[in-house]
């Protein structure tokens, strides 16, 4: 059973649908269409039949792993390369059993960043007509009657691009497909902020606070933040003040960035869905790169290592205390 | 709302001096729950600890604060004076306005305002304190001793003195271990049968010791003064109870196989006793040579039995005891002598092992204690013995020192001397490790009385040539090279840990390092300590010690036991971490994490009768350090007498801005 | 003091200490005991173990405005506890990496070891970290403007 | 009465806008459009909606209400006076411009929230009819035209060369009088009406006010539509309509801020209560947003709490689309 | 089973013997080699004392050129196995070192092929129950000493396939082949190897001790599989004479030689008749060869 591979969606259904009948499955996460353009919408199947909606396009941006905080039992699901990461966290996190779910893999040929698209067409995304992937990994836009060839790197999310696991890391079973080939591990490129002046990081860094309405959407969809009650709602000692205040701000998001440090695997699902456009990934990259240097930690990536905040080394980095 | 009452002491002008204790005293007072403010000269002196009382009965106060010296210092002198009056002792709050104050500052404006702001923290934590009791364990007051070897022994008759039962199990058949393979001991030359077999003895006839032979630990469950563990009692074949150690069986055995005891240098029957002195007196059957066992029939031993001991069908027993303490003392392994096949260990005969030569040179041992050439039996006159063989070799990752082997082998040297006068000695040395009570004495002598050539080199090969072992090697005091043609090499292999040791330690759950030696709660302050309380070290199981070295550390870890069962129950601090289930995600971060394995996961039945997983804290094992609690995300655990709210409510006295 | 940080008069920094209480506290002690001066801006909360310390304090302090925040526990290997400051180690790191790729200046945030018997370090850790503190000026950061200086 | 102007006046015309008071206009800052105060910024050329709803200046995020201040013994206190100064917003999307008014029966109840309805007197509303319609929007459902508006005080409709500008209040008449529009007719602005492109309506409003009763009751129903919700708050905080709020305090020991904040009724804390929670679980909640939305605002102030304007829609993290939920029960 | 066959210099000079004997063995054994096209000196007794870099640089070629063929590298030569392998192992570990000569070679990619010594290959791998299998001749407890050297033996981490100290691999071939492999000592001592011109009389010394101890365990013959300890113990036997008046005549075999015979190959496929000790009294006389 395990590690077979799936020639085509239809055969995926029928499996599904007996794992279903045979109750291997309580519940399915899944795609399906969207209903506004350049999206999908996940789908959760709670019965067979709800599979006839199953379907995958060129939009898989939705990382299904965070929905397992709510959907309990035996549950399969799809996941791209980086979501099978999110997976390894959260079975190390004591979250999910790897028993109660069965993993389909999904060839992942990099995501679209139609952000980046709209960006480098000077438009927003709701101006663009039609995206499709054209035949050299790349995508053709239309747009005001207009129709540009991109290539892969000014159309793909940076996730992708810098992406070192196309492949799922851990399923049941395996989806044929073409897949972003790997590149060497390396985190996304280098990160200008970074060489900033204290001075201009705190502007830069205010600017995006500022913004934040605190509508939890990145805490909602992050599979990392699945504590029963997150410590912004805790008010006996109140940590963070439920008022938007820069302050404030910036302590929920330095917090929630230390609480998922070492699960976080950068899967960018909190940047996407942020409606103030606050660069979370910087962030997620920032952390990421330190746990390499500071404890050669990755994210997601075994299942047997320790997660950095669980352990500890004598001849850790000690350089920084008096 | 709280009724505070805070109390600033002026240590004579040592506060004073530099605090204006009168207007801190009046500020303070301003404070929101403060009914009363006092200051007064010496706190701490019988009259100051009466105005805390008269106040706490006055204004039924039910919180204070003393703004004096370190608690450090005093904590527990106040908390009694609350206590007196029947408040809670953690309702009183210390402000350290004397050394983290008075004392360091010199302005009296700054000082003043520092102390008025150490007090406001103190009252704004001591709101929310509640009330904490200590909690009581019960303690099961019977000690579990693993190992016979000479520190288990120690260990088991010290405790047992005191009047606590001990059970002490021990793998082998008997009771000894290593010390009952030696024959004489360093540096004193007496020779260890005579001092080891009373203290077997001893242990056998003593009422409130149960030794069990031929058993091993199976598990442990439970925690510091209830721990259940089970013991496998291993098929002996022999009824303990209707056997005389009569040795008929022994004489009659058709089979011979090669003795562990004499580590090959001997032979055994299938059904044997390891040696003479052994405790029990009771032999045992080896099931994988037994012809019975393996070709069904023979069964010449029960045949010969006077007293019908001999039971083929008896089986593996698992036996279950509850005791609340745990003494580690399974002792070490020697490295193999094959390690280093240029020394041929192994493939020549007379290369052996220093152990092996303590058999050979035991009036008890295979050869009667004559030395033979295991090769052809001959007497050998030239002897070349080699230490480090194992020990202090990064290529071999062992980089420590073994200890012993520098006594022994000039023990050996002079042991080799006194039996054949006229027989050469050689012994090659990095260094000479020899400090103990006359042990650079003992190898002196050695040297200089006994004639041993001590050569500071090492050997590189060994040649067997014309039943002869050429010995190659380096003598870097004179910068050459040296052969010695020698009818016989001993090598003084490494004290290792023993090989189950890891899965000792992980069943236990105690920290072993990187040679898997057993680690102590702290190398100077705690040496028969774990981090895991309830259970103690003992011997060679947490680095190579010699006997007066096991013996000291085996008292040391008695002592700790019969601390521990001084009392009826465990009294543990109420500091320690409470966990909230309802916020719990079991991430079980806590759980990795405690240095204590103080929490643990458990199956809960809820009241509508579903079974679910939750965290514990284990008080009586938690030492209160609060990793879990700052560690803990969703903040389902907290530390009582350093709440998250307390510690928040001292950072927003100083707050300024939002 | 607290009027004086806000009417910008003669302004002192504050800052504030979580001291582990075996190791650091005890040193402080002894700082008190041998009469060693440091300056008065230092306020010092105790804790049983650096490993109690959570980065939440740590952004908590900053956020309701001090100017600085010093954690001081045991040296590495002499854990009351065995091995708190190890944990704590780590997250301290990666806080200070974080405040610091966020713009604010990592010496705001300092830690040290400071054994029991190391009173005269005590000292000289707090002249430092004040000093630091010092240069760097008053806590504004979380400020809300409208609410700046009344 | 309808006036029209070309382009190059009406950038002049936006400055001259400056004496009258703050003028803001759509900009886009950081990759999302919002309404910025006029400075060197230019006159967008083309864009949709902005993605914070106009409500945020009327009723912004973090509204400061009262301050104290302890002395021992004394606790000074005062209160915030609603800012006073004049406002003109140019650019509004007729739905933006509807949400104002729906929202003012609940600021001006029987409890008049003064922030609020000082900031609709102080503004100057100029819409301007939308181009194009947005993803996920469903405005003409909710009978909001994207070509006219009477929620402003002046309307503009676009033209290649300008645009025609329709006057509805006497304030708006008095920033026309100034010289830069030139008189124009019924014709110029019928003729400036633009071509939405069409699409079937996807439910009739009525209906589903009927049948909302009635589906109230169908708990199935809702876990499934609700199944995907995240709990977040972004298709509250986006709306130009909703208008829950938490009030907290920030403190130091010696003094505080009371302060007005948005709240969600899509966060489980939303209702939470000492001893329990009667929107624990997310249908729940669910129900509650569309319930009130078309229901229970429609029963206290006889309008639907809906401009149709599509951000719930288009943002929401997980495609959880209205639409299809009112078309369901349609 | 196909290797990317490296035979460095002697191969193709003083160990031809060993060469041919190798070709015509693989023949029977159905092994398959592919020399590797152009490939340099392995560096060995020049490179390493001299330039360490060097000293990975030159296998570094090699070690490339074979991962290009997608083979396991194959090395008859003790020596050269020692250098490639260590550079292998190098290149692997050291991941700055691997840069800089790939950047010099303009390579790519990490090295994953592994170096083998042929012994290993056959006689572990190909293992001695397969070529029981093929024999055809038996060595009539022809005595012998096995004499391994010390170049596949340390490093031992990183060369060594068998005890550093007393390997077995070649005594178990030569008892299976039929032959009484004797046990001694200086298995693994050291022959003086590459210093045959530059250290002649330390190689003679050390040599002479090798002969004289097979001699007196009682070997016939010795059995090698390195071509510099068959080059000294075999050539130097007349100088060794004269200086230490010994005379000893023990023909030094390749294992590839006796294998050969015990599949029955004879002198054309294995050049015997190449050896400075003959080996054909000592054949005829326990009629193993005929003439």
């Amino acid at each position: 059973m395990a590690n077979q591979v799936i020639e085509n969606l239809s055969d995926l259904i029928s499996l599904l649908t007996e794992l279903f009948r045979n109750g291997r499955l309580t519940s399915f996460l899944g795609y399906q269409k969207g209903t506004v353009k350049f999206k999908s919408s996940p789908l959760i199947a709670s019965r067979a039949e709800d599979l006839a909606a199953l379907n995958l396009d060129d939009f898989l941006h939705y990382n299904l792993t965070f929905y397992l905080k709510e959907i309990k039992g035996k549950v399969g699901l799809l996941v791209k390369g980086c979501d099978s990461r999110s997976l390894i966290s959260l079975i190390k996190e004591g979250q999910v059993q790897k028993e109660d779910l069965y993993i389909i893999g999904i060839p992942c040929p990099g995501q679209i960043d139609v952000k980046k698209i709209a960006f480098s067409m000077g438009c927003d995304p709701e101006d663009l007509e039609d995206i499709t992937r054209s035949e050299e990994d790349g995508v053709i836009v239309r747009f005001r009657q207009q129709v540009q060839r991109l290539t892969k790197e000014q159309a793909l999310l940076d996730k992708c691009l810098a992406c070192f696991y196309p492949q799922p890391l851990l399923y049941d079973v395996l989806l044929q497909g073409d897949y972003l080939p790997p590149v060497p591990p390396k985190l996304r490129g280098e990160d200008e902020t970074a060489r900033k002046s204290a001075a201009e990081k705190w502007a830069y860094w205010s600017a995006q606070f500022a913004r934040c309405l605190r509508c939890y959407a990145c805490r909602n969809i992050c599979p990392a933040c699945f504590c029963p009650r997150c410590v912004v709602e805790e008010n006996m000692p109140e940590w963070i003040s439920p008022v938007p205040t820069l302050g404030d701000n910036f302590v929920f998001h330095l917090m929630r960035l230390m609480h998922v440090a070492g699960t976080c695997t950068s899967c960018g699902e909190c940047e996407r869905v942020c409606p103030v456009e606050i660069p979370l990934m910087k962030l997620n990259e920032k952390m990421a790169a330190d746990l390499k240097e500071l404890f050669a930690f990755e994210p997601g990536v075994d299942l047997e290592k320790p997660l950095p905040f669980r352990t500890y080394r004598q001849e850790d980095p000690n350089e920084f205390i008096k | 709302m709280a009724r505070i009452g805070v109390f600033v002491c002026h240590c004579g002008t040592n506060i004073a001096g530099t605090v204006d204790v009168k207007y801190v005293a009046e500020e303070v007072a301003k404070e929101k729950g403060v009914l009363i403010s006092r200051d007064y000269k010496y706190m701490c002196s019988a009259p100051g600890q009466n105005i805390i009382k008269d106040y706490i009965r006055l204004y039924k106060l039910d919180r204070v604060v003393v703004a004096s010296c370190s608690p450090l210092l005093h904590e527990r002198t106040f908390q009694n004076t609350v206590k007196e009056e029947g408040l809670n002792p953690y309702l009183m709050e210390m402000a350290n306005i004397r050394e983290q104050c008075s004392w360091v500052h010199k302005d009296r404006v700054e000082a003043t305002q520092k102390a008025i702001e150490l007090i406001k923290m103190a009252i704004a934590k001591v709101r929310m304190n509640e009330p904490l009791y200590p909690k009581r364990l019960s303690i099961k007051r019977q000690a579990l001793v693993i190992g016979g070897g000479i520190s288990g022994i120690q260990a088991a008759l010290d405790i047992a003195m005191v009047g606590h039962p001990v059970i002490l199990v021990e793998r082998s058949p008997s009771i000894g271990g290593r010390m009952a393979q030696f024959d004489k001991t360093f540096p004193t030359l007496d020779c260890a049968a005579c001092i080891l077999t009373p203290k077997m003895v001893d242990v056998r006839s003593h009422p409130l010791i149960r030794i069990l032979t031929y058993a091993e630990v199976e598990s442990v469950q439970g925690y510091v003064g209830n721990f259940e563990v089970k013991i496998r009692q291993k098929a002996r074949s022999v009824d303990m109870s209707k056997c005389t150690g009569c040795g008929e069986c022994l004489q009659k055995c058709p089979v011979r196989v090669e003795s562990e005891f004499d580590l090959g240098l001997g032979k055994r029957g299938a059904i044997y006793i390891p040696f003479p002195q052994a405790v029990p007196n009771v032999p045992v059957i080896d099931r994988e040579h037994c012809r019975y066992f393996t070709q069904g029939k023979c069964k010449v031993c029960q045949r010969v039995c006077p007293g019908e001991a001999i039971d083929y069908e008896q089986e593996d027993q698992i036996i279950t005891e509850k005791v609340g303490a745990i003494v580690v003392a399974t002792g070490f392994d020697l490295s193999e002598p094959t390690e280093y096949s240029e020394y041929g260990g192994g493939r020549y005969k007379d290369v052996i092992s220093g152990l092996q030569f303590e058999r050979m040179i035991n009036a008890a041992g295979p050869t009667e204690g004559h030395l033979k050439r295991p090769s052809d039996g001959r007497e050998p006159k030239t002897i070349v013995f080699i230490q480090c063989v194992g020990s202090r070799d990064e290529s071999l990752g062992r980089p420590y020192c073994s200890k012993m082997c520098c006594m022994y082998t000039a023990k050996h040297a002079i042991l080799t001397k006194e039996h054949n006068p006229d027989a050469q000695v050689y012994v090659f040395y990095i260094d000479i490790r020899a400090a103990g009570k006359n042990y650079e004495e003992f190898v002196r002598r050695a040297i200089e009385q006994y004639g041993a050539v001590y050569l500071r080199g090492r050997v590189s090969r060994i040649l067997e040539k014309d039943g002869k072992l050429i010995v190659r090697g380096a003598d870097t005091l004179v910068h050459g090279q040296v052969e010695i043609e020698a009818d016989m090499v001993v090598l003084a292999t490494a004290l290792v840990a023993r090989k189950d040791a890891v899965h000792l330690a992980q069943m236990l759950g105690i920290p072993y390092d990187q040679n898997h030696f057993f680690t102590e709660l702290h190398p100077k302050l705690a040496p028969v300590e774990n981090v895991t309380s309830g259970i103690y070290l003992t011997g060679a199981c947490q680095a190579p010690k010699d006997i007066p070295d096991s013996v000291a550390s085996a008292s040391g870890a008695s002592v700790k036991v019969c601390a521990l069962f001084a009392t009826e129950e465990l009294i543990a601090d109420p500091i320690t971490a409470q966990l909230n289930p309802a916020l719990c995600s079991l991430c079980k971060v806590c759980q990795e994490i405690c240095p204590f394995g103080a929490i643990k996961e458990e199956e809960v039945t809820k009241p509508d009768g579903q079974v679910v997983k939750q965290m514990r804290v284990i008080e009586g094992v938690c030492h209160g350090c609060g990793l879990c609690v700052s560690s803990c995300r969703p903040g389902a655990l907290t530390l009582q007498g350093f709440t998250d709210q307390q510690i928040v409510a001292e950072i927003n006295t100083l707050a300024s801005s939002f | 003091m607290t009027e004086n940080a806000q009417k910008g008069k003669t302004w002192e920094p504050r800052v504030l200490a979580f001291l582990c209480r075996w190791c650091s506290y005890a040193g402080a002690d002894l700082t008190g005991s041998s009469r060693l001066n440091y300056p008065a801006n230092v306020r010092i909360l105790r804790v049983p173990c650096s490993g109690r310390v959570d980065p939440l304090f740590i952004l908590k302090a900053l956020r309701s405005g001090l100017d600085g925040v010093l954690v001081s526990g045991c040296h590495p290997g002499d854990c009351h506890y065995t091995a708190g400051n190890y944990h704590a180690r780590r997250k301290f790191i990666i806080l200070s990496r974080l405040l610091e790729y966020v713009g604010l200046d990592p010496r705001r945030v300092q830690f040290s070891w400071v054994s029991a018997a190391e009173g005269d370090k005590f000292a000289q850790v707090v002249r430092e970290v004040v000093a630091d503190v010092k240069e760097l000026g008053p806590n504004e950061l979380f400020r809300i403007p409208e609410f700046a200086p009344e | 009465m309808f006036f029209k102007i070309n382009q190059g006046k009406f950038k002049e015309w936006l400055l001259a806008l400056k004496n009258q008071g703050e003028v803001y206009i759509p900009t886009k800052e950081n990759n999302l459009w919002v309404y910025a105060l006029l400075e060197r910024q230019e006159w967008p050329a083309y864009f949709l909606n902005t993605r914070i709803p106009v409500k945020n200046l009327f009723f912004p995020n973090r509204q400061a209400l009262l301050s104290w201040k302890y002395e021992p013994g004394s606790m000074g206190m005062n209160s915030f006076v609603p800012e006073g100064k004049k406002r003109l917003i140019v650019g509004l999307r007729p739905c933006d411009s509807r949400s104002l008014q729906l929202l003012k029966p609940v600021f001006a109840g029987e409890y008049a929230d003064i922030f609020y309805l000082k900031n609709l007197d102080r503004t100057i509303l100029i819409g301007l009819a939308c181009s194009q319609i947005c993803p996920g929007s469903f405005c003409r459902e909710m009978q909001v035209d994207p070509q006219d508006s009477a929620d402003n005080d002046i309307f503009l409709r676009a033209t290649p060369e300008g645009f025609v500008a329709k006057v509805i209040t006497e304030r708006g008449k008095g920033l026309l009088a100034q010289g830069f529009f030139a008189e124009a007719g019924e014709n110029d602005w019928a003729a400036a009406a633009q071509e939405m492109p069409g699409r079937d309506a996807l439910f009739d409003l009525e209906i589903v006010k009927a049948n909302l009763n009635s589906f109230f009751a169908q708990e199935e129903f809702w876990q499934k539509v609700s199944a995907k919700c995240l709990n977040c708050g972004i298709c509250t905080y986006l709306c130009p309509t909703c208008h829950c709020f938490d009030i907290c305090d920030l403190r130091t020991p010696e003094k505080g801020v009371r302060f007005r904040c948005y709240d969600s009724c899509a966060f489980p804390n939303f209702t939470k209560m000492a001893v329990h929670n009667p929107r624990a679980e997310k249908w729940r909640r669910y129900r509650q947003r569309v319930s009130h939305k078309f229901n229970f605002f429609f029963q206290n102030f006889q309008a639907i709490a809906c401009v149709g304007c599509g951000r719930c829609v288009n943002f929401c993290p997980v495609n959880l689309d209205l639409r299809e939920i009112l078309t369901a029960i349609h | 089973m196909k290797f990317a066959y490296y035979p460095g210099c002697s191969l193709h000079s003083t160990a031809s013997d060993y060469a041919q004997s190798i070709t015509a063995v693989f023949n029977c054994l159905h092994i398959e080699l592919e020399e590797i096209k152009d490939w340099t000196c392995c560096g060995a007794s020049s490179a390493h004392v001299l330039n360490p870099f060097l000293s990975t640089l030159m296998p570094a070629k090699d070690i490339w050129q074979a991962q290009r063929m997608g083979l396991d590298i194959l090395a008859p030569c003790a020596a050269c196995y020692n250098r490639l392998r260590l550079a292998a192992y190098k290149l692997k570990e050291k991941e700055k070192l691997r840069r800089r000569v790939a950047q010099i070679l303009k390579v790519d990619g990490l090295i994953k092929v592994k170096v083998r010594h042929i012994s290993d290959v056959v006689i572990n791998e190909y293992g001695l129950e397969r070529i029981s299998r093929h024999l055809v001749k038996d060595l009539k407890g022809l005595p012998v000493v096995c004499y391994y050297g010390c170049l596949s033996a340390r490093p031992q981490k990183i060369v060594a396939f068998d005890d550093p100290v007393d390997p077995q691999y070649l005594d178990r071939l030569v008892n299976t082949l039929g032959g009484k492999s004797l046990a001694w000592p200086l298995k693994t001592e050291c022959c003086g190897g590459s210093f045959s011109i530059s250290k002649k009389e330390m190689v003679l010394k050390l040599t002479y001790e090798l002969l004289s101890w097979a001699k007196d365990q009682g070997a016939e013959a010795v059995v090698v599989d390195c071509p510099l300890c068959q080059f000294n113990l075999d050539s130097r036997q007349g100088e060794i004479e004269r200086i230490y008046g010994r005379t000893f005549s023990l023909p030094i075999f390749y294992f590839t030689q006796l294998l050969g015979l015990g599949l029955g190959l004879g002198n054309k496929e294995l050049g015997l008749e190449k050896m400075n000790v003959s080996p054909f009294p000592l054949l005829e006389e326990r009629n193993i060869l005929k003439r």
